[in-house]
């Protein structure tokens, strides 16, 4: 079974984020007062292959996210994990 | 007779531009402030290199809302000179002021070192002193080179021969670009957008037998020269 | 309050009764927490101080020695130099990128707030090897994170050095040097006086960032360091290049009295230093703090970390133009409190008191230990290293060896990842003895560079420690400098062990002898302790960052052969040397025997020729021996413009010692015929031994029968061996 | 009221992934076999106060998204909008 996961890091509580505060500052001079806050962190998808049980793929998901995609250090992740058709 | 060169905050080689203008060509330049809304009477607009507002999200993305980017718009459209150097460069794509995009380089490292280019177009304002297909010499030093335009969009810059310089080669290419294209103009050839930084080597003391981005700024004087002229006659 | 209140907060109990008599109470929670801070290693220096009194710091060029954020020296005309380097090992261990990127950051603030523009950086880089995945990691790590930050702000970084081994595997080194410039009178200090004036913090504002960082950089790196995660910090270089604009103009501007970096314990160790420095008292009002997260406790506000803040005293009257310059680049600046005149550091929450101290107390009068040091077993236990103990078949082989490895081979792969070029100053880039750094609109130059052999401070630290110093002004001699003052970043083990603290004080002995006899004195530094992890301490590693001058930027020297026939000749002397070397490292896989001698005496003779010969106008090339000996040094020579080397000597030394050992004072030079006579007759006038070696040719190394290679084939070795390592 | 965005940006279907293919890479170079391709873009949180209505609050986003968060000649973005409590 094909398996597509979408995944998004974002930094840690209480630690600085320097591209959300400019993209804020970006907004607010472009005339957006409404924006309260902005953070930034990364978005992947990622398409698994031929991974039977849905357990199996998430197990992969989250030690590949430890070990590559995300800084466990610094930031926080999230997936999604989906069934693809055919 | 005079250029401006804008300081955005985080631009970082604005005093490098403004020095080889002022003290090299001994040409009248400025420091232009970001938040100016209105322009003196300039003759040639520099968008420098550096990190314009950190490059936070996209490289020159949030620069191209800068105030002063308003009438450096209606600058470029009526004809005056604008030259956007590697940072400058990736504000005139987010102003769309230039066709195209940039992608962080294939290698995603931040690279500076010497490359090789080929002159493309020796017809236009910024690039009269060099031969055409003359192969030359500059210092790139970025992390988002890596140019990108649809394929109509690529049709079109070689239709109207707006290409200006290339990476020599593919193996001179040092971050992926479409077609190795290292700077681009606008149709009218006023507007002009390069990655490479040819105020890096406008000096013997920096840059040691390479006079080719002196050239550079020769051709752009000698074009204001020119226009100058004109109008006298 | 535990039982133990001091232990949480890293103090002894000792400590603890000496603050409440001091005190004269017991501390509350929130005093001792600032004590813990201020009184850790990282901001007092309680085990170093007294060591490191016997450091030179004066000196004829000297206008601020050690004491002030950064030392100063004059290079004439008005103009005056600032440097500094600094360590942030802990954080790179556990976030490489971000850890590395903010001790960029933290350095360069050092230099702008004594009024001095930076203009370049250097980094001193240590690592395990290569070979292990991990490091590999944190190599990667280190070398964007500096990129990153000395990029986007706008600073080349000009140089530096990189050294791989294991002792450094699981505790890396990151020591970056700043070098600003200024002119005498815009001096700025980190002073707090005139009672009334006001307290304004400029800047970023303040989040939880690095809480407990000072006493986290002042313990051993455990198996579970990576609980000190939230520790780490995230350094954002578009904040600082603005604040460092806003400040620059601020001290032109003449409105301030003091201004100081929020580094180590941020706003309570920054205001307590100021306050001290004066004589004074300063009064804080947490609650007028900008901060940028909810619900932080006065704790929290007083010892954050969080990066790119300044303190600012400002002239009577004088805080609307500290506003407006710093609202010009988008920072806040706020009055935050004042100064008093009754020596207390005084923190209030709304109005209330929360801690009370003095602030001399705090800053100056930690305790000050000397600490148990006993030599070492393992340097009574050492070999002495011959030529028959390394097994070699083929010299070529040897050398296509050494200059692939790590610590030898080209650093290409990390400084094209460095911009070294922007601010269009840069004369001599990397990859050179000294980086050139050239002062617009003037003639003179700069030369800088950073030196240390771990495996020599290891093996003997003191000599270790006077090599670091010899080969630094060394470099500084072979780019046409004259060698000027010192900043030494010193990393080492743990001090309570007492075998590292007889490390700790060789190795300052050492540089102590070589400062003074090579006439650079100490300006400023940093000491950087318990660099261990579970498999041992580092080897002892002094870093030292040394500043030269060229009189004109005419006399610059590179290392690269420039014209086929030119004589080469080897100033200084070859001996059976072969203790310590790199060779015996790569082909045996030893760290043992002998460090190289070194007499300070005839160094500088070796250095004062070449200074003089280059003042003749007679050098072509100029290129030190160090790490591979003299055959390596050759070698680097031939890679730029591929010229190459025939060489033909008589000695009696063996051949792996006459081509690979180490001997100190020696400088390769390449001349024209003409000069050979004048070369020496200044050599004889210095008392000084030369040795024509041979000349240069066409693409071809050929050393006596010995080594007979293609410069290409060489070259190739030497510039991709890092890129293969990490593929 | 209160309103919660996340956005996600993403290079165009047809254009190189520079990010994505050295991910994927990486990846592969640890032995997840399973991964058949991996895209990479940037994925932010903002939070916009004082707008009363939902379409309101979507027309404000994607005029961001138009005008600064995401580059339309070469990304798509997707957004997705909440109420806040409170
Ligand atoms: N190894 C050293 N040699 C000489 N001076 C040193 C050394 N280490 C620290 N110093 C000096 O001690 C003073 C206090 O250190 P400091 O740099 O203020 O701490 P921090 O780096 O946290 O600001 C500085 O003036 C510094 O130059
Ligand atoms: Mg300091």
């Amino acid at each position: 079974m094909n398996w597509e996961v979408k995944i998004e890091t974002k930094l840690k509580d209480g630690i600085l984020d320097p591209q959300g505060k400019a993209v804020k500052t970006g907004l607010k001079s472009l005339g957006y007062d409404n924006v309260k806050s902005v953070f930034v962190g990364k978005y992947m998808e990622i398409v698994l292959n031929d991974i039977d049980e849905k357990n199996k793929a998430a197990e992969l998901v989250e030690e590949m996210c430890e070990k590559l995609l995300a800084n466990p250090v610094i930031e926080d992740y999230k997936y999604e994990l989906m069934k693809m058709e055919g | 007779m005079k250029a401006g060169v804008v300081t955005f905050p985080g631009s970082n080689c604005d005093n490098d531009v403004f020095n080889v203008l002022k003290n090299i060509f001994d040409f009248k330049t400025d420091l232009i402030w970001h938040k100016d809304k209105t322009l003196d009477d300039y003759d040639l607009i520099v968008l420098p290199g550096g990190f314009s507002y950190g490059d936070y999200l996209r490289s020159g993305a949030i620069a191209r809302f800068a105030e002063v980017m308003e009438p450096v718009i209606d600058f470029a459209n009526s004809g005056g000179l604008v030259l956007g150097i590697c940072n400058g460069f990736q504000i005139l794509l987010e102003s769309n002021l230039l066709p195209g995009a940039m992608k962080v380089n294939d290698s995603l490292k931040f690279v500076c070192k010497n490359v090789k280019l080929e002159v493309s177009n020796n017809v236009t304002p910024f690039t009269n002193k060099y031969d055409q297909h003359e192969i030359i010499d500059m210092p790139v030093a970025h992390g988002e080179g890596n140019y990108y335009v649809d394929e109509n969009g690529l049709k079109e810059l070689k239709k109207n021969n707006q290409i200006v310089l290339r990476y020599k080669d593919d193996s001179e290419n040092p971050n992926g670009s479409l077609s190795n294209i290292a700077g681009i103009c606008n149709k009218k050839g006023n507007v002009f957008g390069l990655m490479p930084h040819p105020e890096r080597c406008s000096e013997e003391i920096i840059a040691p037998n390479n006079s080719d981005g002196y050239r550079m700024f020769a051709s752009i004087i000698n074009e204001i020269k020119d226009r100058g002229d004109k109008i006298a006659r | 309050m535990p039982d133990k209140p001091w232990e949480q907060e890293g103090l002894t109990k000792n400590e603890y009764e000496m603050i409440v008599k001091l005190l004269d109470r017991k501390p509350t929670e929130t005093e001792l927490g600032i004590f813990g801070v201020m009184w850790s290693e990282h901001c007092s220096y309680k085990n170093s101080k007294l060591v490191l009194k016997t450091l030179p710091t004066t000196g004829e060029c000297v206008l601020q020695g050690p004491g002030e954020n950064a030392g100063i020296i004059d290079i004439g005309d008005n103009d005056a130099v600032s440097f500094k380097i600094e360590s942030h090992n802990h954080p790179s261990a556990v976030e490489p990128f971000q850890g590395a990127a903010t001790g960029v950051g933290g350095i360069i603030r050092d230099i702008f707030t004594m009024g001095a523009r930076p203009i370049a950086t250097l980094n001193s880089l240590r690592f395990g090897s290569l070979d292990n995945d991990r490091v590999k990691y944190l190599f990667k790590g280190v070398v964007s994170g500096i990129s990153s930050y000395g990029n986007s702000i706008g600073i080349p970084t000009v140089g530096g050095e990189i050294f791989f081994d294991d002792a450094y595997e699981g505790n890396p080194l990151v020591n970056v040097m700043s070098v600003g410039i200024l002119e005498h009178n815009d001096i700025a200090t980190a002073t707090a006086k005139g009672v009334g004036n006001s307290v304004m913090v400029v800047g970023a504002a303040t989040g939880r960032d690095g809480i407990q960082g000072a006493s986290f950089a002042s313990d051993e790196l455990t198996e579970d360091s990576d609980e000190d995660r939230p520790a780490v910090q995230v350094g954002d270089p578009f904040m600082e290049k603005l604040l460092l604009e806003a400040s620059l103009e601020l001290i032109k501007s003449d409105s301030i009295i003091g201004i100081q970096d929020m580094g180590a314990a941020g706003l309570t160790s920054s205001s307590a230093e100021m306050a001290s420095r004066g004589n004074s008292g300063i009064e804080i009002d947490i609650s007028k703090v900008p901060t940028r997260e909810e619900n932080m406790t006065s704790y929290e506000i007083m010892l954050s970390e969080s990066q790119e803040r300044m303190l600012v005293v400002p002239k009577k009257g004088k805080e609307e133009v500290v506003e407006r310059i710093f609202n010009k680049w988008g920072l806040h600046a706020k009055v935050v409190g004042k100064v008093t005149d009754d020596g207390m550091l005084r923190i209030l929450n709304k109005g209330k008191t929360v801690a009370e101290m003095s602030a001399k107390l705090l800053a100056d009068e930690a305790p000050e230990y000397k600490r148990e040091s006993i030599k070492p077993k393992y340097i009574d236990e050492l070999n002495d290293i011959k030529a028959e103990d390394i097994k070699s078949t083929d010299y070529n082989e040897d050398l296509l060896n050494l200059v692939s490895s790590p610590t030898i081979a080209s650093k290409k792969w990390v400084y094209e990842q460095y911009d070294h070029m922007v601010m269009t100053n840069t004369v001599v880039g990397p990859g050179s003895d000294a980086a050139v750094v050239r002062i617009k609109q003037k003639d003179k130059a700069l030369a800088l560079t950073t030196d240390n052999n771990g495996r020599y401070c290891y093996l003997d630290p003191q000599k270790g420690g006077s090599i670091a110093v010899a080969e630094a002004a060394r470099n500084i001699v072979c780019s046409g400098g004259k060698p000027m003052a010192v900043t030494d970043g010193l990393n080492f083990g743990n001090p309570m062990d007492p075998e590292i603290y007889w490390q700790f004080e060789n190795c300052v002995k050492g540089i102590s002898k070589g400062c003074k006899k090579l006439n650079t004195p100490v300006i400023g530094g940093n000491v950087s302790f318990y660099n261990e992890s579970p498999k041992g301490a580092i080897y002892p590693t002094p870093i030292i960052g040394m500043v030269g001058l060229l009189d004109s930027i005419d006399d610059r020297i590179t290392m690269d052969f420039k014209n086929e026939g030119d004589h080469i000749y080897l100033i200084g002397k070859s001996k059976e040397e072969l203790g310590a070397s790199e060779y015996l490292k790569v082909n045996e896989g030893k760290v043992d025997g002998k460090v190289p001698e070194i007499d300070l005496d005839l160094e500088k003779r070796v250095q004062n020729t070449v200074y003089t010969a280059n003042k003749n106008n007679i050098i072509n090339s100029a290129h030190d021996c160090s790490e591979g000996g003299l055959a390596v040094a050759l070698a680097e020579s031939t890679f730029k413009n591929n010229i190459g080397i025939k060489v033909d000597i008589d000695t009696k030394l063996s051949n792996k010692a006459l081509l690979f050992g180490e001997s100190q004072s020696r400088i390769v030079v390449s001349i024209d015929e003409n000069n050979v006579e004048k070369l020496k007759e200044i050599a004889q006038n210095n008392n000084v031994s030369i040795n024509k070696l041979g000349i240069t040719t066409k693409n071809k190394y050929v050393f006596n029968n010995l080594i007979n290679l293609e410069i290409k084939e060489l070259k190739n070795r030497w510039e991709t061996a890092i890129e293969k390592k990490l593929q």
